[in-house]
C-alpha cells in the first residue's frame, strides 16, 4: 500500500519546513512572516499524518487536527496584534518596530 | 638559717619592690604630670633612690651562692611551657642594678636643676623613671624573653628622651633612627631566641646555659652572632653605632644616664650575662672581640674629628663601650664590666659637667664657641678634668684600673692584635678627652653668651658626688688583681669559665702593659697640647679652628659612609621598593582589571547588548542559529546509528 | 456511547478547570459592575478562583493517577509546579493594580486566567499533545496580554513574542512529529524504550522538541526575546510570564528528562541543553551588567536564573530535581517580590521601571527598598535568603553529578551578576542630588504582596521546603 | 508514486512563491494552492477527514483572515512600502550559516528515517483508519480532554482579540490625534535617515 | 542553650529595631548600640562552652544551625564584642542611627560566623557579613568604587567558598564539623576543595596578590566601621584556616604549606615596605595589616602547635591595636578634617591625650616588648622555627623592622614636629572617647604581660 517511501514524505515536510523557517528570518512583513510560520506548522502536520498512517495511529492525525485549530487561533491573534501594530505605522515591516533593544 | 626581710636560700622579698617602685613612679607622673607640678621631679629621685636602697640591701642575697644557685629568685608567671618568667639578682646584675639605680639617681637629682621650667617636666621625670624600670627588668630578668622585654623597653625609653623635645625636627629624626636601629637588635636577638627555644624548649637562662655544651658549634656560633647583634644594636657598636650621636638630641642628663652609664651597656650586661654560651664557642668570641676593637678605634677615632661637645663625649661613649665590649668579648668579663662600672661614673661625670656647660651658654655645644671658661666656671673645669683623667686612664684614677684589665685582658686571653688596636685608641683617646678639655676651658671664651645660666645646687651636688667614685673606686676596688674585691666578689660568677678559658701567660706583664699605655696616654696628650694648648694655639684659636674644621678630611666628616651606607642600602631601598609596589605595581597591575569595573562591565554588557538590536529578524535567526546548531549536533551524535 | 473516563479522571482536572471557570466568571462579572470597581471585582474574583485551585491541586499532592489516558498526571510533580504556577498567578494579579485606573482589566484577568490554565496543564501533562496544548494556550494568553496595554512597547513586545515563539513552537511541533514517527506515540510513557536511545529519528525529534522547550525557557540563543518583551510587556504579564512560562516548561522539560528518556541516550542527548545554560548563567548576567531598565534586567536576570535551575538537573538525579524544584520556588518568590515592589514605584504603570527611579529610594520609601534589597540580594545568591541555600543545593547536586564545569560557570556568572545587582542596590540606598523627591504613592496589595515574599524568601533559607515524595510521582 | 510527486513540485514552488511573492495578496494565492495541494497529500494517506478541515479551516477561514486584514492595513496606511532595511551587514554571514545548516537539517532528517517496526495490531482497521467515524471516536473518547483544551484556547483567542482591539475601539478622538502626531514624529526620524 | 542563638540574633534583631528610632536620632541608637554590644560580650563569657543547634537540611548533605563558640573563636568573638561596643560608643557620622544599625547587623553577621560549627552555617555568614559593609562604603565611603572592589573580592572568594562547602558536604556527608575533632576531608577532591577555601580565605585576611581592595576600604569606611572590620572581619579568613583549614583539612594545609607561607611572607614584606611610603594615616595602618596578617599566615601554614597559640594572640592582638588605631585617627580626622600625613604635624602637644593612645597603638603594632603584638610575633616564631622553617622566621624579623618604622614614622608625622599652621587643632579626647579607646589598650597591655587564657587552645 505504502507506494511511496516514508522518507519522501519527511524529506517533503523538511523542506516545507526549511522554506517556512527562510521565510521568518528573510522576509520584513509580518503577514508574510505569520504565513511562513503556518508553513511549518503546515510541514510539521504533513509528516504527522504521513506517520500516523506508517503506523495505523490516529493520535498523529488528532494530533495534526489540533495543530490545525490552535494554527488558526494563533493566527487570529497574530493578525489582531499585527493590525494593532502596524495601523499607526506608515510601512508594514517588522524592522520598523525597535523601541526596545540593548 | 632563718628566713628573713633581706632573704636567703635563692629569695629577696624586696625584689619585686625593687622593680617596681620606678614603674610606680612613672605611671604616676604620667597620668597626674601636671597636678604634681615639681613635686613629680622629686617622686621620681625619691623611688628611684628607695630602689638604690633595696638595692643595697640585697647584697646579701644576690651574693649568696645557695644550693649551687647563685643569687636570688622570684618567680613571675609561666605562659606556656617553656616560657617561664621571673626574676634574678646575681652579683651580675646587682653591679649593673646599683649603676642605674645608684647613678641614675644623682642625674635625675641634677634633672630637677636642668630641667627647671621645662614645659613637660613631669613628662621627663615619667620617662625617666619609666627607664629605670625598664633597665631593671632588662638586667634582673632571668629569661631571654624577659630580658628582650626589658631591652625593647629600654629603647623605648630612650626613644621618648631623644625626642624628648619633639618640635626639633631634629630630635624627631634621631629618635627615629635610634628606635629603627634598636629594634634591628630586637629582632637579632628574638632570632637568637627561636634558636635557644628549638634546642632547649625553654627561654629560662639556666636551662640555655645548663645545655651550652650540647649546642653543635654551628648553632652556638648562630645564637652568638645573632645575640651580637642585638648588642651592637644597643650598645652602638659598628656597624650599628650610628644612632648613638644623634641621639645627643636629647636632654643632657639623658645622654649621661641612657646614652653613658646604663643602657648603651646593655650589650656588654648582655654578654656577660651570656658568658656560658660564648665561653664554649671561640669563634664568637673572636667576633664580639672584633666588633668591639673596631668599634673602640673607629669610635674614637670619630672623636677626634667632633666639634659639638656631646657629639664628642657621644663617640667617646661609643669607644669605651667598644672596649668593654672586646673585653667581655674576648673573655675577660671582669676587666669589661669593670671598665663598665667606672666608666659609669666618669663619663656620667662628663656629660653632668658638659651639662654644667651646656646650661651655662643657653644650649651652645659648639667646643668652637666655648673656650676659657675655667675661669667662668671652675667647678666645671675641675669637674672635667678629674672625669678626663679617669677616662684617659691615668693612675690612680679609676679609669686606669678598669682599663688596664680591659687591655691587659687582650693579652691574656690570646688576642695581641685586639691589644694593639686598644692600646693605640687609648691613645687617641688621650687626645681627643684633652682637646674637649682645652678647647672648651682654655685659652678665650669664642663665644657670645655673656650671662647664661647659673647651675643651681640640685645640678652640682650630683656631680661633685661622682667625683668620689670616679677618682677612687678603681683604686679601692680593683687593685690588687686576683685578690682584689671585685676579683673575689664576681669569683662566683666568673671565676670558673676565666680558669677554664685562661691561657698560658702573655709574653708582655700586666706591668709592662700599663707602661706602654701609659705611654700612649701621654703622646696623645702631648699632640692635643701641642695642637690646642699652646700660646699660639690659644692666641690664633678662631683661625685655626676654622682652618681645622676646612681641613678636616673628607671620610671622618661622612663619618667614615656609614650612615650613607645604611640609607642607601635599607633606608632608600625600601622607600623605593614601597612606592613601586604601592603606587605602581598595586593599583596598575594587581588591581588592574578590578580597577575599572564599572569600564569592563560596561564593555561586556555593550557585547551581550550589540546581539539585541531590537529587529525581530535578528532575533529569529539568532533564535534559528541556534536551533540549526542543535540539530547539526544531534546528527553528528547520531550518526553511528544510521543504518 | 459512554466516556471510558472514572470520577477520578475529571476529579484530576479539577484546579485547572476552576481556575478556567473563574475566569469565565471574571467576564460575566464585569458586564455587572460599574465602571469605578470593575478592577477590583475582577482582581478580587480572580485571586479567590485561583486560591481555590491552589487548594484544589494542594489536594492532590501524595495522590498518583494518570487520568485521560496519560495525558494528564495527578502527583506530587505536578502539584509542586501547579502550585509555583499558581503563586505566580497570584503574585501578578494583584500587580494589576498597578495599571493605572484608564485600563480596563477584566479581558487581561480572564486571559491571564487562562494562561495559567496553560501552564498547569503543561506541568501535569504526559503526552506531546497536551503539551502542545497546554503550551499554545499559555502562549496565546501571553501574546494577548503582552500587547493588551495601549502603549508602543507593549504592542512591540507582543508582537516580537508571537513571531518568536510560533517560530520556536514549529520547532516543538516538527520535534514532536518527529518523536512520534520514532515511536509510534505520543505518550511520554512510551518513550522509556532502550531501542530508542539508537535510534536517530529519535534523537533528532527530542532535538528539535527541546529547542521549542528551551525557547519558552529563553536560554542564550534561545533568549533574545525576553529583555524586549520582558521591558515592553505590562507588569503584571512580565511578573507572570517570568515565573509561570518558565515553571511550565521546566516541568515538561522535567518530566520529558525523568520520565521520558531512555536511560542510555539522556547524557548525549541533553549535553547541548546543558551547554546552552552554561551559555546563559554568563551571558545572562553580563547583558544585565549595562541596564537601564528594571524589568528589562529582570528579564536578563532570569535568563541566567533558569540556567542556575538547569544546572540542579544536570545530574538527572533525583535529588536534583529537588533542588530545582527549591530554587523555582524562591525564583518564583524573589522574583514576584522584584516585580511587586516594581509595582510599587511605577505606580501609573507608564514606564515606571527606569532605574533612575529607585534613586534614594532607600530614603523615600526605605521598606520598600529594604524588601527590593532582599529580593535582589536572593537573586544574586546572597544570605540571608533562598538565593544563597538554592545555590548550595544546586552546587551540591552538580557537584555530586560531577558536572563540575557547570558549577564553575555558576560561579562565574554568579560573580558577574552579583556588579549588577549591587549597582541597583546601590542605587536605592545613594543619597545624591538628582534623586526625585516625589514620594511613591502607597500600593497595598503591591506592598503586602512584597512584603510576603520578602518574608517568604528569607524563611525559605531556614526553612527550606523540598518535598520529599516528588520523584517517584514524576514517572 | 507519480501524484506524490506532482503534489511534492506543487508544495515546494508554491512555498517558495509564498514567501517570495513581492504582495502579502500574492501569498495568500500561494499560500492556497499550497493547503489545497497538501489537502489532497493527506488524502492519499488515508487522511479524508483532515483533507476537508484543511481545506475549511485553513483555506476557508485562516486565509480569508490573511486577506481581510491585508485590506486592513491597506486602508489606511501606505501600502506594503518597505522602510530602510536596518538588519545590519554582519548579519549576511551569520545568514548564510543558517541557510546552509537549514540544508543539511533537511538531508538529516530525510536520512534518519529507520525501517519503522509496524505494530501488530488489526491491520484491517486500515480500511476505516482515518475516516471520519473513526477520528470522531479517538477525539471524543481517548483525546476528550485535548479536544477541551482546544475550546479554551479559541476562547482565549476570541477573549484576547478583543482585548487587544478593545483599546483602540475606545475613545477615537484621543486616539486619531495620538496616530497624527506619532506619524509626524515617525516621519521626521525617517528623513533623519535614523531610528 | 537558647543564649548562644540569642548572641547572634540579638544584634542583628536590635540592629533592625533601631530603624524604628526617629530618623535622626543620635544618642539614643548610639547607647542602645554600646548597650547591646556590651551585652553580647557579656552573654559570650556567660555561654562560653555553651552550644545550641537545630537541623537544617538532612539532604544533599546534613547541616544545622549549630551554634557554639571554638576555643579559638571565642576570643575573636569577644574581641568583636568589644571592638564593637568601643567604636558604636563615639561614632559621630552622618546618619548616626543607619549607621549603628549597620554596625549591629555587621556584629551579629560576625558574631554568626564566628560561633558558627556548621560549614554551611558559616558559608552563609560569610557572605551576609559582607552586606553591612557594601552599605556602609555606600552610604558612608568615599569613592563608589572601593564598594565594588570590596564586593567583587570578597564575593568572588564567597563563591569559591560556597563551592567548597557544597562539595564538602556531598563527599563528607554532613557539614555540621566545626570543633569537631574527628572530621578529617581526604581524597582525591580534597585538595580543591581546600583550594576553595583557601582562596576565599586569602582575599578575606587579604593576603598577596588579593589585598588591592582592602587599602580602599579600610581608608573610605568610617574609622568606626573600618575599626571593627579590620579588627575582626579580616580575622575570619585566618580563623579559616585554623577552623577549617586546619581541622578539616589538614593533610592539604600541611602539603600545600610552602606556597601559602611564600604568600605570607610576601604579604609580610610588601605591605610593609608599602606602609613605609603611604601618606595617608589610614593606608598605613591598612598596609601594615597586610603585613601583620601575613605573618599570621605564616603561623598557620607552619602548622605548629606552639605557632598557633601565638597566631591565636596575634589575631586578638591585631584586632586590638587596629581598631585603636583606626579609631584614634578617625578622632583624629574628624578633628582636624584631614589623614594625610605630609598635612598634619605637631599634634602631640595640645592634644597628649590623643597622642598617648595613638602611641600605645602604634607600639603594640610595631611588636613593642610587653604589649600585645609582640607576644603574638614572638610565640609565631618561636613555633615557625620550631617547626623548621627558617627563612620565614627572617623574613619575619625583617618585617618587624620595617613595622617599627612605619608606625613610628606614623606616630612622629602626626604628634611630633613643629606645629602645622594650616590644620587647626580642634581639642584632646573627650573623655567618652577616652572611656571608648581605653578598654583596647589596656587589654593590649593585659595580653601583652598575661596572655595565658589565649594560649590554652
Amino acid at each position: 500500500m505504502m507506494a511511496v517511501p516514508l522518507d519522501h514524505y519527511v524529506a517533503l515536510a523538511a523542506v516545507m519546513f526549511f522554506i517556512g523557517v527562510i521565510g521568518v528570518i528573510v522576509r520584513r512583513n509580518p503577514l508574510v512572516m505569520l504565513m511562513s510560520i503556518e508553513l511549518m506548522f503546515n510541514a510539521a502536520n504533513l509528516l504527522f499524518i504521513a506517520f500516523a498512517r506508517a503506523w495505523v495511529q490516529n493520535s498523529g492525525q488528532i494530533f495534526a487536527f489540533l495543530v490545525i485549530t490552535v494554527a488558526a487561533a494563533e493566527a487570529a491573534i497574530g493578525l489582531a496584534i499585527i493590525v494593532t501594530t502596524f495601523r499607526p505605522q506608515k510601512y508594514v515591516d517588522v524592522d520598523d518596530v525597535r523601541t526596545l533593544h540593548g | 638559717m632563718t628566713h628573713h626581710l633581706l632573704g636567703v636560700g635563692g629569695t629577696y622579698p624586696l625584689l619585686l619592690a625593687l622593680w617596681l617602685l620606678p614603674l610606680a613612679g612613672a605611671v604616676v607622673c604620667w597620668a597626674f604630670g601636671p597636678q604634681l607640678g615639681r613635686l613629680a621631679g622629686w617622686l621620681v629621685a625619691g623611688l628611684v633612690a628607695a630602689s638604690f636602697v633595696l638595692a643595697a640591701l640585697s647584697w646579701g642575697a644576690a651574693t649568696q651562692n645557695a644550693a649551687g644557685m647563685l643569687g636570688a629568685n622570684q618567680r613571675l608567671v609561666a605562659w606556656m611551657p617553656g616560657f617561664d618568667f621571673g626574676l634574678l639578682l646575681d652579683p651580675l646584675s646587682l653591679i649593673w642594678t646599683f649603676i642605674i639605680t645608684g647613678v641614675g639617681f644623682l642625674i635625675v637629682f641634677y634633672s630637677l636643676g636642668y630641667m627647671e621650667g621645662d614645659g613637660a617636666f613631669a613628662r621627663f621625670f615619667a620617662y625617666m623613671s619609666f627607664f629605670v624600670f625598664a633597665m631593671l627588668t632588662l638586667v634582673l630578668s632571668d629569661n631571654f624573653v624577659g630580658l628582650l622585654v626589658g631591652w625593647g623597653l629600654v629603647g623605648l625609653a630612650s626613644y621618648f628622651l631623644i625626642g624628648f623635645w619633639f618640635e626639633r625636627p631634629s630630635a624627631v629624626a634621631a629618635a627615629r633612627k635610634a628606635f629603627v636601629i634598636n629594634v634591628v637588635g630586637d629582632a637579632g636577638m628574638m632570632f637568637a631566641i627561636f634558636l635557644i627555644f628549638a634546642k632547649v624548649h625553654s627561654i629560662g637562662f639556666g636551662d640555655a646555659f645548663a645545655a651550652a655544651g650540647t649546642f653543635a658549634p654551628a648553632l652556638l656560633f648562630g645564637v652568638c652572632a645573632t645575640l651580637t647583634i642585638g648588642a651592637a644594636a644597643k650598645s652602638a657598636q659598628v656597624p650599628l653605632h650610628t644612632w648613638l650621636p644623634d641621639a645627643m638630641e636629647g636632654p643632657t642628663p639623658v645622654s649621661a644616664l641612657i646614652h653613658a652609664a646604663t643602657m648603651v651597656t646593655a650589650g656588654v650586661y648582655l654578654v656577660a650575662r651570656c658568658a656560658p654560651l660564648w665561653n664554649h664557642s671561640p669563634q664568637a668570641q673572636l667576633l664580639v672581640g672584633a666588633v668591639g676593637g673596631v668599634t673602640a678605634l673607629i669610635g674614637a677615632v670619630l672623636g677626634t674629628a667632633q666639634w659639638d661637645i656631646k657629639r664628642i663625649l657621644a663617640y667617646s661613649t661609643m669607644s669605651q663601650i667598644g672596649y668593654m665590649i672586646m673585653a667581655v668579648g674576648v673573655g675577660a668579663y671582669e676587666g669589661g664590666i669593670s671598665l663598665f662600672f667606672t666608666h659609669a661614673f666618669f663619663k656620667a661625670q662628663l656629660f653632668l659637667g658638659a651639662g654644667l656647660v651646656i646650661h651655662a651658654l643657653n644650649n651652645e655645644q659648639d667646643v668652637r664657641r666655648m673656650g676659657g671658661l675655667w675661669k667662668r666656671m671652675p667647678f666645671a673645669f675641675w669637674v672635667m678634668l678629674t672625669a678626663v683623667l679617669a677616662i684617659t686612664g691615668v693612675p690612680p684614677f679609676s679609669g686606669f684600673f678598669s682599663k688596664d684589665e680591659v687591655i691587659y685582658g687582650d693579652l691574656q686571653f690570646g688576642h695581641p692584635a685586639l691589644f694593639a688596636i686598644s692600646a693605640l685608641t687609648a691613645g687617641i683617646t688621650s687626645y681627643y678627652m684633652f682637646r674637649l678639655l682645652f678647647l672648651a676651658f682654655l685659652g678665650e671664651y669664642r663665644g657670645e653668651v655673656e650671662h647664661g645660666h647659673a647651675p643651681g645646687w640640685t645640678m652640682n651636688v650630683p656631680v661633685a658626688i661622682l667625683v668620689a667614685p670616679s677618682v677612687a673606686i678603681g683604686g679601692a676596688l680593683m687593685s690588687g688583681g686576683e685578690s682584689a674585691p671585685w676579683a673575689r666578689f664576681f669569683a662566683p660568677q666568673f671565676g670558673a669559665e676565666m680558669a677554664a678559658v685562661a691561657h698560658r701567660p702573655p709574653a708582655i706583664s700586666e706591668g709592662m702593659t700599663s707602661v706602654i699605655v701609659f705611654a700612649l696616654v701621654i703622646i696623645g696628650f702631648i699632640i692635643a697640647w701641642w695642637r690646642y694648648a699652646t700660646t699660639e694655639a690659644k692666641r690664633d684659636a678662631v683661625p685655626r679652628l676654622a682652618g681645622e674644621t676646612a681641613h678636616m678630611p673628607v671620610v671622618l666628616t661622612n663619618l667614615f659612609y656609614v650612615d650613607a651606607a645604611i640609607d642607601l642600602v635599607f633606608v632608600r631601598s625600601a622607600q623605593f621598593l614601597g612606592n613601586f609596589f604601592g603606587r605602581m605595581l598595586d593599583p596598575h597591575v594587581l588591581d588592574g582589571a578590578v580597577r575599572d569595573v564599572a569600564f569592563w562591565a560596561r564593555w561586556l554588557g555593550a557585547v551581550v547588548r550589540s546581539f539585541q538590536t531590537g529587529l525581530v529578524r535578528a532575533y529569529a535567526l539568532i533564535l534559528v542559529f541556534g536551533a540549526t546548531s542543535f540539530i547539526v549536533y544531534y546528527t553528528f551524535a547520531t550518526y553511528g546509528m544510521r543504518h | 456511547m459512554t466516556l471510558p473516563f472514572t470520577g477520578a479522571d475529571w476529579s484530576a482536572i479539577l484546579p485547572v478547570s476552576a481556575i478556567a471557570v473563574t475566569a469565565l466568571a471574571v467576564l460575566i462579572a464585569d458586564l455587572f459592575s460599574g465602571r469605578n470597581d470593575q478592577r477590583y471585582v475582577s482582581i478580587a474574583i480572580a485571586l479567590l478562583g485561583t486560591i481555590v485551585g491552589g487548594i484544589l491541586a494542594a489536594r492532590q499532592f501524595g495522590q498518583h493517577h494518570d487520568a485521560f489516558f496519560g495525558g494528564y498526571v495527578v502527583g506530587g510533580f505536578t502539584t509542586v509546579f501547579q502550585e509555583i504556577i499558581v503563586i505566580a498567578t497570584l503574585g501578578s494579579l494583584v500587580l494589576y493594580g498597578a495599571l493605572g485606573p484608564a485600563q480596563r482589566i477584566a479581558g487581561m484577568t480572564a486571559i491571564m486566567l487562562w494562561s495559567a490554565c496553560g501552564a498547569m496543564l503543561m506541568a501535569a501533562a504526559a503526552n506531546l499533545m497536551m503539551i502542545f496544548l497546554g503550551l499554545e494556550l499559555l502562549s496565546l494568553g501571553l501574546y494577548a496580554l503582552c500587547g493588551a496595554v495601549d502603549r508602543r512597547a507593549s504592542r512591540e513586545s507582543a508582537l516580537k513574542y508571537l513571531i518568536l515563539s510560533s517560530t520556536a513552537t514549529g520547532f516543538l511541533i516538527f520535534g514532536s512529529a518527529l518523536l512520534f514517527g520514532a515511536t509510534g506515540s505520543i505518550r511520554l510513557a512510551d518513550f522509556v524504550n532502550p531501542v530508542l536511545a539508537m535510534n536517530p529519528l529519535f534523537w533528532l525529534g527530542a532535538g528539535m522538541f527541546l529547542i521549542g522547550l528551551v525557547f519558552k525557557l529563553s536560554l542564550v540563543p534561545f533568549h533574545t526575546w525576553t529583555p524586549d518583551v520582558f521591558q515592553g510587556a505590562p507588569l503584571p504579564v512580565t511578573a507572570f510570564m517570568s515565573v509561570a512560562t518558565k515553571a511550565g516548561a521546566l516541568a515538561v522539560f522535567a518530566r520529558f528528562i525523568y520520565a521520558a528518556l531512555p536511560a542510555d541516550a539522556v547524557q548525549g542527548l541533553l549535553l547541548p541543553v546543558w551547554i546552552v545554560a552554561g551559555i546563559s548563567m554568563i551571558a545572562g548576567n553580563v547583558g544585565m551588567l549595562a541596564q537601564h531598565d528594571l524589568k528589562r534586567l529582570l528579564g536578563y536576570s532570569g535568563v541566567a536564573q533558569i540556567g542556575y535551575i538547569l544546572v540542579a538537573l544536570a545530574g538527572g538525579t533525583p535529588l536534583g530535581l529537588r533542588y530545582a524544584l527549591y530554587y523555582l520556588a524562591a525564583y518564583a518568590f524573589m522574583n514576584l517580590g522584584a516585580f511587586a515592589v516594581a509595582a510599587a514605584i511605577s505606580g501609573d504603570g507608564e514606564e515606571g521601571a527606569d532605574l533612575e527611579n529607585y534613586r534614594g529610594l532607600a530614603r523615600r520609601r526605605p521598606w520598600l527598598a529594604a524588601a527590593m534589597t532582599v529580593f535582589l540580594l536572593a537573586l544574586a545568591g546572597l544570605p540571608p535568603t533562598a538565593g544563597f541555600l538554592g545555590k548550595i543545593l544546586i552546587l551540591a547536586s552538580s557537584v555530586s553529578a560531577g558536572y563540575l564545569w557547570l558549577a564553575a560557570l555558576l560561579i562565574i556568572g554568579t560573580a558577574i551578576s552579583l556588579y549588577a545587582y549591587a549597582k541597583v542596590i546601590r542605587l536605592m540606598y545613594e543619597t545624591s542630588e538628582g534623586a526625585r523627591q516625589a514620594l511613591e504613592p502607597f500600593v497595598p496589595l503591591a506592598w503586602a504582596s512584597a512584603a510576603i515574599c520578602a518574608v517568604l524568601v528569607v524563611a525559605m533559607t531556614f526553612y527550606p521546603l523540598t518535598p520529599s515524595n516528588v520523584l517517584p510521582l514524576v514517572r | 508514486m507519480i501524484q506524490f510527486w506532482i503534489l511534492a513540485v506543487i508544495l515546494i514552488a508554491s512555498a517558495v512563491w509564498t514567501i517570495s511573492a513581492s504582495k502579502p495578496v500574492y501569498s495568500v494565492v500561494a499560500l492556497l494552492l499550497n493547503f489545497a495541494a497538501l489537502a489532497v497529500l493527506y488524502l492519499t494517506l488515508s487522511a479524508e477527514f483532515l483533507a476537508v478541515i484543511q481545506i475549511i479551516v485553513y483555506s476557508g477561514a485562516i486565509l480569508v483572515l490573511f486577506v481581510f486584514v491585508i485590506a486592513l492595513l491597506s486602508s489606511g496606511v501606505a501600502p506594503f512600502a518597505m522602510g530602510p532595511n536596518r538588519l545590519p551587514r554582519i548579519w549576511l554571514p551569520g545568514a548564510t550559516f543558517v541557510l546552509a545548516a537549514l540544508g543539511f537539517l533537511v538531508y538529516a532528517v530525510s536520512k534518519a528515517v529507520p525501517v519503522l517496526t509496524r505494530p501488530a495490531g488489526p491491520v484491517g482497521t486500515a480500511n476505516v483508519f482515518g475516516s471520519v467515524g473513526d477520528f470522531g471516536t479517538a477525539l471524543f473518547t481517548v483525546q476528550l480532554l485535548p479536544f477541551e483544551v482546544t475550546a479554551l484556547i479559541l476562547m482565549v483567542a476570541v477573549i484576547g482579540v478583543i482585548t487587544l482591539g478593545g483599546e483602540q475601539m475606545r475613545d477615537p478622538g484621543a486616539r486619531r490625534h495620538e496616530r497624527t502626531v506619532e506619524r509626524e514624529i515617525r516621519e521626521a526620524i525617517l528623513r533623519e535617515g535614523e531610528g | 542553650m537558647l543564649l548562644v542563638l540569642l548572641i547572634v540574633v540579638a544584634p542583628i534583631a536590635a540592629g533592625a529595631l533601631i530603624f524604628a528610632l526617629p530618623r535622626n536620632d543620635r544618642t539614643i541608637s548610639r547607647g542602645a548600640g554600646t548597650a547591646v554590644a556590651i551585652a553580647t560580650f557579656a552573654m559570650l563569657i556567660a555561654a562560653r562552652d555553651a552550644q545550641w543547634s537545630v537541623r537544617w537540611l538532612s539532604r544533599p548533605f546534613e547541616a544545622a544551625f549549630h551554634f557554639g563558640t571554638t576555643p579559638v573563636s571565642f576570643w575573636i568573638a569577644l574581641l568583636l564584642a568589644l571592638c564593637t561596643a568601643c567604636a558604636v560608643a563615639t561614632t559621630r557620622v552622618a546618619r548616626t542611627r543607619d549607621f549603628v544599625a549597620l554596625m549591629l547587623m555587621l556584629e551579629g553577621t560576625m558574631l554568626g560566623l564566628f560561633l558558627a560549627r556548621d560549614l554551611l552555617v558559616f558559608a552563609l555568614f560569610w557572605d551576609l557579613m559582607l552586606v553591612p559593609v557594601f552599605f556602609g562604603l555606600v552610604g558612608w565611603g568615599e569613592h563608589p568604587a572601593t564598594a565594588w572592589r570590596y564586593f567583587i573580592y570578597n564575593f568572588a572568594g564567597g563563591l569559591t567558598l560556597l563551592l567548597a562547602t557544597a562539595a564538602f558536604g556531598v563527599i563528607y556527608g554532613s557539614t555540621d564539623v566545626i570543633g569537631r575533632a574527628d572530621a578529617h576531608l581526604v581524597g582525591a577532591w580534597a585538595p580543591w576543595i581546600y583550594a576553595g577555601f583557601a582562596f576565599a580565605f586569602l582575599v578575606k585576611a587579604p593576603i598577596w596578590p588579593l589585598h588591592t581592595w582592602m587599602p580602599p576600604t579600610y581608608g573610605g569606611l568610617p574609622s568606626p566601621m573600618v575599626s571593627v572590620v579590620s579588627a575582626v572581619q579580616s580575622k575570619a579568613g585566618l580563623y579559616g584556616f585554623i577552623a577549617i583549614g586546619l581541622a578539616l583539612l589538614p593533610d592539604y594545609v600541611r602539603e600545600y604549606a610552602d606556597p601559602l607561607m611564600v604568600l605570607g611572607a610576601i604579604s609580610l614584606i610588601y605591605g610593609a615596605v608599602v606602609a613605609l611610603v603611604q601618606n595617608d594615616a589610614k593606608r598605613v595602618v591598612a598596609y601594615s595589616s597586610l603585613s601583620h596578617l601575613g605573618l599570621i599566615i605564616i603561623a598557620v601554614a607552619s602548622g605548629n602547635r606552639i605557632a598557633l597559640a601565638g597566631a591565636v594572640v596575634y589575631i586578638v592582638a591585631h584586632g586590638l591595636f587596629s581598631a585603636a588605631l583606626f579609631m584614634v585617627l578617625g578622632y583624629l580626622e574628624e578633628r582636624e578634617g584631614t589623614r594625610s600625613l605630609l598635612r598634619l604635624g605637631g599634634l602631640g602637644w595640645k592634644n597628649p591625650r590623643l597622642a598617648g593612645a595613638l602611641c600605645i597603638a602604634a607600639l603594640a603594632a610595631l611588636g613593642l616588648p610587653g604589649l600585645a603584638g609582640f607576644v603574638g610575633e614572638l610565640i609565631i616564631l618561636v613555633g615557625v622555627y620550631q617547626a623548621g622553617y627558617v627563612w620565614p622566621v627572617i623574613v619575619a624579623l625583617v618585617g618587624i623592622v620595617i613595622a617599627s618604622a612605619y608606625m613610628i614614622r606614623l606616630y612622629q608625622d602626626l604628634m611630633n614636629g613643629p606645629e602645622v599652621a594650616d590644620v587647626p587643632v580642634r581639642g584632646d579626647l573627650t573623655w567618652l572617647e577616652g572611656l571608648a579607646v581605653a578598654p583596647l589598650l589596656a587589654a593590649l597591655v593585659i595580653v601583652g604581660i598575661y596572655p595565658v587564657p589565649l594560649l590554652r587552645l
